[in-house]
């Protein structure tokens, strides 16, 4: 399953089709840090919404995609984290902590506007 | 209304297999979508520490009954290295691969019960159970 | 037991009545994880004045809440802490690690503000 | 000024009963409002810990008189499954169910006097003590 990937004026938009493995998880961390330069993206937002289930593995791999891009000048958020999917992860005791979270892609575009202070159209 | 399934564990896409096997169960057998998402997430914990400490293993998924309550267990099991220190695997941190270390005691948290039997050099085999609410 | 949950702005504010039974506050807790995302909500209140005990169930709770409710894009404040309760909870050894407190509903409101960067006007 | 009251202990609404007699008897007898409320606080873990480990059990909360002291002693007991190692159980961070471990090293740390007995698949008693300043 790969994920698309659409550049949305200064920002990557990855949308989660399906269920992924870990494989596909660290191909999508990998192509997004790469894509951050190609495009001289500002920001990046992963869209989880279909995401059933988020263990220890994804979380630690969507923590880690914030943090390379990051270092690579673009700020991440995850969006759409379902609240049975938000309950199963704070009982396993990942937090994503120091990583930015919107409840949808609409917030999520609104939250990198803020962040990366452009208010200056998108798209 | 008896109902059983092995999943077996040799690569991550059979993580999500399994997984997704467990919802099935678990919608079929009428969990509230919470217990579903939460018996699939342990369900997908297991299945990694079996690939990623033993390689290989199975998946065991079934309906269970005990008096009027219905519910369902799961048995991950693997002839890998085994656990030298079981009460120390069940600490939240602790890991032998510079991972999270929260698979084990979260989901123990996450089910109703959990039974862990370990031998070194043998395998390792993970019993839990989410009773329907 | 049933916590009122008001929307206030882009807020919601739960306002704990009496003392709570462990559902209760499980019940507050998936209530609000819940209407973060039907209220788009970005900062949400617990105000537990009233409680005389925060013993170790209850501060997991709210924490878990808090991550919760984080990972769906609000943050969350607990407000009102008596000082008696505060001594009882530091030599449990319960210290709400990770989870933002404010002194009162009112500085829980300045605090979302800010942290929220959102300076215009609720309600 | 003698006085005695058993809490039985079976659902989450006890555990609010219990620790609200707690702190009526400390107030009752002039305790100070801070002492009450660490009362009141050990009073709730421990009748968290007969619900969810023993399934049920009672709680006895009595004034006490030594020479010119008085106070409060709260036993709580039940016939539950009982505590294999208790050094162990009494460290801060140790928990068999997941929990965050600091219930019964955090209510030694509440009170002035603390004391434990268990026995595997017999029970447990704990009784602690608060004297009024
Ligand atoms: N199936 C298994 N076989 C052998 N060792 C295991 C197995 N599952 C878990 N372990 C051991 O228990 C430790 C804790 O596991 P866990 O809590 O899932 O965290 P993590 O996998 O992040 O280390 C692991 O680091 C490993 O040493
Ligand atoms: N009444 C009891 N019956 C049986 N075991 C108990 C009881 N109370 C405590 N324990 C054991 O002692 C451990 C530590 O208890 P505690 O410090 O209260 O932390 P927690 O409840 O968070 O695990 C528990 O995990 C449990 O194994």
């Amino acid at each position: 399953m790969e994920v698309p990937i659409l550049k949305q004026g200064l920002y990557l938009i990855a949308s989660i089709q399906a269920a992924l493995s870990d494989v596909d998880l660290l191909h999508l961390r990998d192509a997004l840090a790469e894509k951050v330069g190609k495009f001289r993206a500002r920001g990046v937002i992963v869209d989880v919404t279909v995401l059933d289930v988020m263990d220890s593995f994804a979380s630690r791999t969507l923590r880690d995609l914030a943090h390379m891009t990051r270092l690579r000048g673009a700020e991440t958020v995850i969006v759409g984290i379902q609240p049975e999917v938000a309950f199963a992860m704070v009982q396993l005791g990942l937090t994503l902590e120091g990583v930015d979270t919107a409840l949808d892609l609409e917030e999520g575009l609104a939250f990198l506007d803020k962040k990366t202070k452009r208010h200056t159209s998108r798209g | 209304m008896a109902s059983e399934a092995v999943v077996p564990i040799k690569t991550d896409i059979d993580i999500v297999a399994a997984r997704q096997k467990g919802r099935e169960l678990a919608t079929v057998m009428g969990f509230v979508s919470t217990d579903s998402t939460l018996l699939a997430t342990a369900i997908s914990e297991l299945a990694r520490n079996i690939i990623r400490y033993a390689k290989n293993g199975e998946i065991l998924i079934a309906s269970v009954q005990s008096g009027d309550r219905v519910g369902i267990t799961v048995v991950a099991r693997d002839n890998g290295p085994g656990i030298a220190n079981i009460s120390l695997a069940m600490q939240d941190g602790f890991s032998t691969s510079g991972g999270l270390g929260l698979g084990l005691p979260g989901v123990k948290r996450l089910m109703d019960e959990f039974h862990i039997v370990s031998d070194v050099n043998k395998g390792t085999t993970v019993t839990i159970k989410k009773w329907k609410r």
